[in-house]
């Protein structure tokens, strides 16, 4: 039997080894002359991997190309990425290790809005510039925080752009929204349907579903049963395929329409014909005469051999969004000043040409962007709007 | 009534995976005494093994689900050699951490071989449709109700009559007196393993076209299995089968007529009420403590 | 027993004081981050140790104590402008609460039944949480929540007003388990027809155990979120809870030492761990099926074994009986 | 002086009734011994008068006042405490905790005290402490006090059943076969202790097998079958009684006698 | 036929078979008798695999058998009747006998033993298609007896038959054991009733705490001083 005083002893030593060995590791890697680091969080396992990826080779290719260039003021840059499995606390961690192990001089990130309102706070106290190219929610921008910055358009912004779209071009009479229970979809839901029902058109059905369901007969068939025109999916690629196939089995033959991840090859992919007629927004579109996309597009598919969708873009877009802000910062021994005077860049950015069109952030931090609304026919997205391009 | 119809089958169908799932862990339970935490990854391992043989390897749907089974059974029969013989009479915590880790091993283990993304798992049936008093499904969907049935109707004419069957019972009414009669312990939790497992790969290759195929699809199911399992009653196979059908159609009705918000908070109040009201499922008796 | 005392306080002394140094010596950030962690690990994992390893209450439902605490202190401190130490105060109520609903209805479940409710228990709480959207903005989560205190800034200020925190709580804990509650919990955990014939009140003791359990996890959600300033339902899944009970199963259950060892534990070996990139959930599931074989009764259990081994202390054989 | 009387008393399980209108006094300062083939109801019983089971029918007095259907512990601190068939120990606690937890329902302190190690906690904890030393030696088991109860042998894990029954001041002992396993002359030292049990003023109610043991000591003997009590007397009175012989005894062991 | 050697069996730390040696013959009733706790069950379940045996030695037909499974030692034709009858409470009495067949694949004998043991036990045949927990007491030990006898045997060990029963099944139980010797199969014996189980064996030998004490005719036993004081109750 071993006493109390032993035990207490004993567990004593282990606390204080383990902390030491912190300090251990945290001495060896010691920083010298390094490359600009970049820390860029996303979901590179979990339910949004997919699109997670795609981040990540937008990303990769500009980091690849810069450095190509000779890097930024002389140096080489390197993407840290941290994983956040799309969930808000890992996004936590993630931001913690980038902003105060890794020492990133900004952020890039994160995919869902919930993580990057997670851990936008880290971000924030360490006064590290985020540049946040997917995440929508508006609260994001909305919060003050002055070292946020997002180049991709809001929830509202293009959820209104659709239903003007829709709205105007249509003669439908009664909506039914299908969304994901997150942040993401209520949003969606929310400004689509005030947007109906300012027009003095119906919504009848509002049902939710989980991330990772698989199963929305139930949600469609009562759907299907109220008979709307038409039926707006506010969610992700993998569960919007599954929506758009189960609709068509049911026999709901209404209007689709969706968002974002919508437009994306794998849903085509994963929808197997269901989607054809869908319309959606898109960040993106590789079919347009813009030659710095030609150049993008071409680029990425050497590299990839597969075209690019949009999560690449707007990841890609927002790298060379840092690399103009770390030019006209210019060098600091510092890092805390360096950081400051990259934020203050990013502030003053004004017409950047971009993959998704040239980037201007407010004094929110946000850019004004416009969506294409594009089609699905015969596995190929025509554009609607703008209708010029 | 065409709304109440299509929402009948669509439980049935979500009943029919609960089902096959749950029988494997109530079986498991009953003859091994241990509950398998690594449940649903062995449903979403069966899934992918399906995915496999019918869609890299071009293999008929059927000749594929059969392949599923039988690997799975194999896979089954190594998971109890190899993780539940060394956990076999340990306690319930030590058991819950040791098939935690497998739990945990299988389904990063799948997000490193097969990857994160869902893949389609395309089977011909998903293609034709039924569409009978306005309501509407795929032959797929039909399917997986009338194998489910097949599969649930074969197991018990096994359980009920041939030798190993009855075995398997002997050992889940008592472990020492059945390796009296000469049963080999050993083998009977193998075949145990081998079953639970198949039918899970069932489960897994017959939903997978309906659905997608994911390592997350595992972490979903082993919620419901559980529910499913209490509401049965630990160990009792008629039980899960029934319980399986009850909670789908709870489910679909619900969101059916009440919200689809509470879709997913059915199968835990379910399993609270069970376990609150008749801890020994719908078909338990009672039974009084010995001291 | 003077001896024994002044000895304790002197090992509380030297935890205090290499405590207060480990933020200076270790300046990075994130290992100042994990030690905060730790400090929270520490006090769930202790507190479910009180559950599972004292009274022998399988319990997979903490996290929803400590969810139940972190959204109590967030709301209260948000909504309603208490300062943080009344948020932290409700956060116990409000988790005891919780504490006495989870351990009323599973007065009559044992084993295998009880973990099984315990986990329905934590998803619920979980799915709640998530879908009262009104008060908890569901998924969203609730952002800006109160810093400690002003002049908290620095996870080093964390660091120091956390670890004392767990210290008084670990030392609350020891003297608990070492007197008539605690010998009750035991003997309940032993054999609940004995303890109750010995006089033991189950049903009282049984409550107690989930009550205290989930005050203490209450607390330690109320320190969680006036650290991460943010908080949301994807932060309390089952995979939490289990995380915690693996803290106590692997540490030793049953033993003060064991959980807080169990909680620094894993919070270091994990993030040591993600130098294998993608294989470290693979690697960790197989070492806990390895660890959980070769050591059934954790790393205490293991340390007294080889320590009785060493010590040539082997178990004493009592004298023949007859 | 009845101590303990039980009017009737009985217990049906689904539709076996194991316990069937039995009518049982014990009377203080008494060692009464109850007997029958096994499954007739002894155990059943007592697991009624401790509050384990409760009776369908019937009622149980305890000095006068009824505590059928009382909880547990409600019954041990009332008075009466109880030693188990297959030993009940709190097996992986050390003898002084398993006489400790015997002492439970006598201690004052409340959680408070408990957690915050106040003077009444320090108090009532040295007072219980003192009276498990006293038990423990006066039954010769202090030395082993450090010792887990798990690692004890045999017949001194029954001699701490006992004691730490008795920790919790019981003014009646039921012991339920406690000299199973022994062997006679484990018994002989069995039946000295039960007296010395007595002799502190413990009323003894015992089941047991060893006719040895039953008819060595007990005033009073009542004999149980098949849920019902067939007999009752003095250890002369059982042998000789018919139906006793022929339920229990057995013809045999008369003729042998 | 059956040899046992210094056979020790410990659970966990305890010591509950101190190495007992005892031997029976081809067509002998053999009892073990002694006090609860005395290590009886503990030796049978030892000789029929359940137990493993820390020293000592178990031969069978000359065979070693000492480490080999439960499933084997069945079938080398050694049956155990557990103690508490332990029959299999939710299947039906047919099932139960079918289980206890488990290793034979002679359907034709199987048929016969059936039969046979419906013979011993009407009761039983009259409830063939009753679900077994819900016998009576006597009739599942019959039950469990009968389970037995389907192995077709070579050796019998009886574990505790009489306990719980009442003094009228408690005869009718020792007449069927004195049967079955009777037509040939022998029989290791384990009672607590040491006088019954002394009148129907040929030898037995007294357990306490572990260790073999004495052994002896079972006539003789039942007129040794110790055996009466202290296990005939006299």
């Amino acid at each position: 039997m071993i006493g109390t005083k032993t035990r207490a002893l004993v567990a004593l030593l282990l606390v204080v080894s383990v902390l030491v060995s912190g300090l251990l590791v945290a001495g060896c890697s010691k920083a010298e002359k390094e490359p600009i680091k970049i820390g860029v969080i996303g979901p590179f396992t979990g339910p949004n991997a997919k699109p997670g990826g795609r981040m990540k080779e937008g990303i990769e290719l500009a980091v690849e190309e810069i450095n190509a260039k000779g890097g930024i003021n002389g140096r080489k840059i390197v993407a840290i990425f941290e994983d956040d499995a799309s969930q808000p606390a890992q996004s936590v961690a993630a931001a913690e290790k980038l902003t105060t192990r890794d020492e990133v001089l900004l952020v890039i990130g994160a995919y869902n809005s919930a993580c990057v309102l997670a851990h936008m706070q880290v971000t924030e106290r360490e006064k590290t510039p985020q540049i946040n190219p997917i995440a929508v929610a508006t609260a994001i921008t909305e919060s003050g925080n002055k070292y946020m910055f997002r180049n991709c358009a809001t929830n509202p912004m293009q959820v209104s752009q659709l239903a003007d779209y829709v709205l105007k071009n249509f003669n439908f009479q009664k909506f039914a929204m299908l969304f994901e229970n997150t942040d993401y979809g209520r949003g969606i839901a929310e400004v689509f349907g005030a947007s109906v029902r300012q027009a003095g058109k119906q919504v009848v059905a509002e049902e939710a579903y989980n991330i990772g369901d698989t199963d929305f007969y139930s949600q469609l068939t009562k759907i299907k049963n109220l008979g709307p025109d038409a039926l707006l999916i506010g969610g992700n690629l993998t569960e919007g395929s599954q929506i758009a196939r189960q609709a068509r089995e049911l026999g709901l033959n209404v209007q689709l329409m969706g968002l974002g991840g919508l437009s994306s090859p794998e849903f085509d992919q994963l929808c197997d014909g269901a989607n054809e007629g869908l319309i959606c927004t898109s960040y993106f579109e590789v079919g347009t005469d813009d030659p710095l996309v030609k150049k993008f597009v071409e680029a990425y598919e050497k590299k990839f051999g597969k075209p690019p969708e949009m999560f690449a873009a707007a990841a890609y877009e927002a790298v060379y969004i840092a690399e103009e802000a770390i030019k006209k910062a210019g060098e600091h021994k510092n890092l805390a000043e360096w950081r400051q005077a990259v934020r203050d860049a990013l502030a003053k950015i004004k017409d950047l040409p971009g993959v998704q069109g040239p980037t201007t952030f407010d004094e929110k931090g946000q850019a004004d962007k416009k969506v294409y609304i594009v089609q699905w026919k015969n596995h190929e997205k025509v554009i609607l709007y703008p209708t010029g391009k | 009534m065409q709304n109440f119809i299509q929402q009948v089958m669509n439980g049935l169908v979500l009943g029919s995976v609960y089902a096959l799932i749950a029988l494997g862990l109530t079986m498991i339970y009953g003859v091994l005494g241990l509950i398998n935490w690594a449940h649903g990854e062995f449903y979403m391992v069966g899934a992918f093994v399906g995915y496999i043989l019918a869609v890299r390897m071009g293999l008929p749907y059927f000749v594929a689900l059969v392949g599923a089974m039988l690997i799975m059974a194999v896979f089954g029969i190594v998971v109890e050699r190899v993780v539940f013989l060394p956990l076999r009479g340990r306690p319930n915590m030590n058991v819950i951490i040791g098939t935690l880790g497998l739990s945990v091993f299988l389904l990063d283990g799948a997000n490193l071989t097969m990857g994160p993304d869902p893949v389609r798992f395309p089977s011909i049936y998903t293609d034709q449709f039924i569409r009978v008093l306005g309501i509407s499904f795929t032959v797929q969907r039909l399917l997986v109700v009338i194998v489910t049935l097949v599969l649930i109707a074969v197991l018990r004419l096994f359980i009920r009559n041939h030798k190993l069957g009855k075995a398997m019972r002997a050992c889940s009414q008592d472990l020492q007196a059945a390796s009296l009669m000469g049963i080999e312990i050993n083998h009977v939790a193998m075949i145990t393993a081998a079953i639970a497992a198949s039918l899970a790969a069932a489960a897994g290759t017959l939903i997978g076209p309906i659905f997608l195929v994911n390592p997350q699809m595992s972490i979903a199911a082993v919620g419901k299995a559980f529910a499913v399992t209490i509401l049965g009653g630990l160990g009792n196979v008629e039980g899960a089968v029934v319980a399986g059908f009850t909670l789908g159609l709870a489910e679909s009705l619900t969101v059916a007529y009440i919200s689809s918000y509470l879709k997913e908070i059915v199968a835990f109040a379910i399993l609270i009420t069970t376990l609150v009201f008749k801890p020994e499922g719908i078909f338990g008796k009672h039974s009084v403590e010995k001291v | 027993m003077k001896n024994n005392r002044l000895i304790k306080i002197l090992v509380l002394i030297v935890i205090l004081v290499a405590a207060a140094l480990y933020p200076i010596v270790v300046q990075r950030g994130y290992y100042q981050h994990l030690a905060v962690m730790g400090c929270i690990y520490t006090l769930l994992a202790s507190s479910l140790n009180l559950i599972v390893g004292y009274t022998g209450q399988l319990s997979l439902g903490h996290a929803a104590f400590y969810g139940v605490g972190a959204y109590t202190s967030a709301l209260l401190t948000l909504r309603l402008g208490w300062p943080v130490w009344a948020g932290m105060l409700g956060a116990m109520v409000m988790a005891g609460v919780f504490g006495v609903l989870l351990g009323t209805p599973t007065l009559r479940l044992k084993g295998s039944y009880l973990v099984i409710a315990t986990l329905g228990f934590g998803e619920i709480v979980r799915l709640v949480l998530l879908n009262w959207m009104s008060l908890t903005r569901g998924p969203m989560g609730l952002t800006g929540i109160t810093r400690l205190a002003p002049w908290a800034v620095t996870k080093a200020h964390y660091f120091w007003v956390y670890f004392p925190i767990a210290v008084i709580v670990v030392v609350l804990l020891n003297q608990l388990v070492n007197s008539r509650t605690g010998r009750a919990l035991k003997a309940i955990r032993e054999d609940q027809v004995a303890a109750e014939v010995m006089g033991i009140n189950l049903a009282f003791y049984k409550v107690l155990a989930f009550t205290v359990g989930a005050v203490i996890a209450g607390l330690a959600g109320s320190l969680y979120v006036h650290y991460v300033t943010f908080v949301s339902p994807d932060s309390f899944p089952v995979a939490e809870s289990i995380q915690i009970l693996v803290m106590v199963i692997v540490g030793g259950m049953g033993t003060i030492a064991g959980p807080i060892i169990g909680a620094f534990g894993i919070v270091f070996l994990l993030e040591t761990m993600r130098a294998l990139a993608e294989y470290r959930m693979v690697i960790y599931g197989i070492t806990l099926f390895v660890v959980i074989v070769l050591m059934p009764d954790g790393f205490m259990g293991a340390v007294r074994r080889v320590s009785s081994i060493l010590l040539q202390r082997g178990v004493r054989h009592a004298p023949a009986g007859d | 002086m009845r101590l303990l009387e039980t009017k009737q008393l009985t217990i049906r399980f689904g539709g076996l009734t194991a316990v069937d209108h039995v009518d049982l006094v014990v009377n203080k300062g008494e060692i009464v011994g109850l007997i029958g083939p096994n499954g007739s109801g002894k155990t059943t019983i007592f697991n009624m008068v401790t509050g384990i089971y409760t009776p369908t029918e019937g009622e149980i007095l305890f000095g006068g006042q009824p505590i059928h259907g009382a909880k547990p512990h409600v019954i041990t601190e009332r008075g009466i405490s109880r030693t188990f068939q297959n030993i009940r120990l709190f097996q992986s606690l050390s003898v002084m905790e398993n006489v400790l937890i015997g002492c439970h329902c006598r201690m004052k302190q409340n959680f408070f005290d408990d957690l915050l190690a106040t003077k009444k906690f320090l108090h009532e904890e040295s007072q219980a402490r003192r009276t498990a030393i006293e038990l423990l030696d006066v039954f010769g088991l202090l030395d082993l006090q450090h010792e887990t109860a798990r690692n004890l042998p045999y017949g001194l894990q029954r001699k701490l059943e006992i004691v730490r029954a008795l920790a919790s001041k019981p003014e009646l002992l039921l012991l339920d076969e406690p000299a199973a396993g022994m062997n006679p002359q484990e018994s002989l030292a069995l039946m000295a202790l039960i007296r010395q049990v007595r002799d502190r003023g413990v009323t003894v109610l015992l089941v047991e097998h060893d006719m040895k043991v039953v008819m060595g000591i007990c005033e009073r003997i009542a004999v149980l079958n098949y849920g019902r009590k067939i007999a009752e007397g003095t250890a002369a009175e059982i042998q000789s009684n018919e139906e006793v012989i022929q339920a229990y005894l057995g013809r045999q062991a008369k003729t042998g006698a | 036929m059956l040899n046992i050697e210094n056979l020790q069996v410990h659970y966990g730390r305890i010591e509950a078979l101190k190495g007992v040696s005892f031997s029976l013959a081809e067509g002998e009733i053999v009892t073990l008798i002694g006090a609860n706790g005395a290590g009886k069950s503990t030796t049978l379940k030892t000789i029929s695999g359940l137990l493993r045996a820390s020293a000592g030695k178990i031969t069978f037909m000359g065979r070693d058998i000492t480490t080999l499974r439960p499933s084997a030692i069945v079938n080398m034709g050694i049956a155990h009747v557990p103690e508490g009858r332990r029959v299999f409470p939710k299947m039906t009495v047919e099932e139960n006998l079918e289980m206890g067949a488990f290793v034979r694949k002679d359907q034709k004998g199987i048929k016969e033993d059936m039969d046979r043991v419906f013979q011993t036990f009407p009761i039983l045949k009259e409830r063939r298609t009753q679900i077994a927990g819900t016998l009576s007491g006597g009739e599942q030990q019959m039950l469990a007896i009968g389970r037995g006898l389907m192995t077709r045997p070579r050796l019998l060990l009886l574990d505790e038959p009489s306990l719980g029963l009442a003094p009228i099944l408690v005869e009718q139980i020792f007449q069927i054991i004195d049967d079955i010797h009777k037509q040939g199969t022998p029989i290791l014996l384990v009672e607590q009733n040491a006088y019954l189980a002394l009148q129907v064996a040929n030898r037995g030998y007294v357990l306490e705490t572990g260790s073999v004490v004495l052994e002896g005719d079972a006539k003789d036993l039942l007129n040794n001083e110790h055996v009466k004081k202290a296990y005939l109750g006299e």
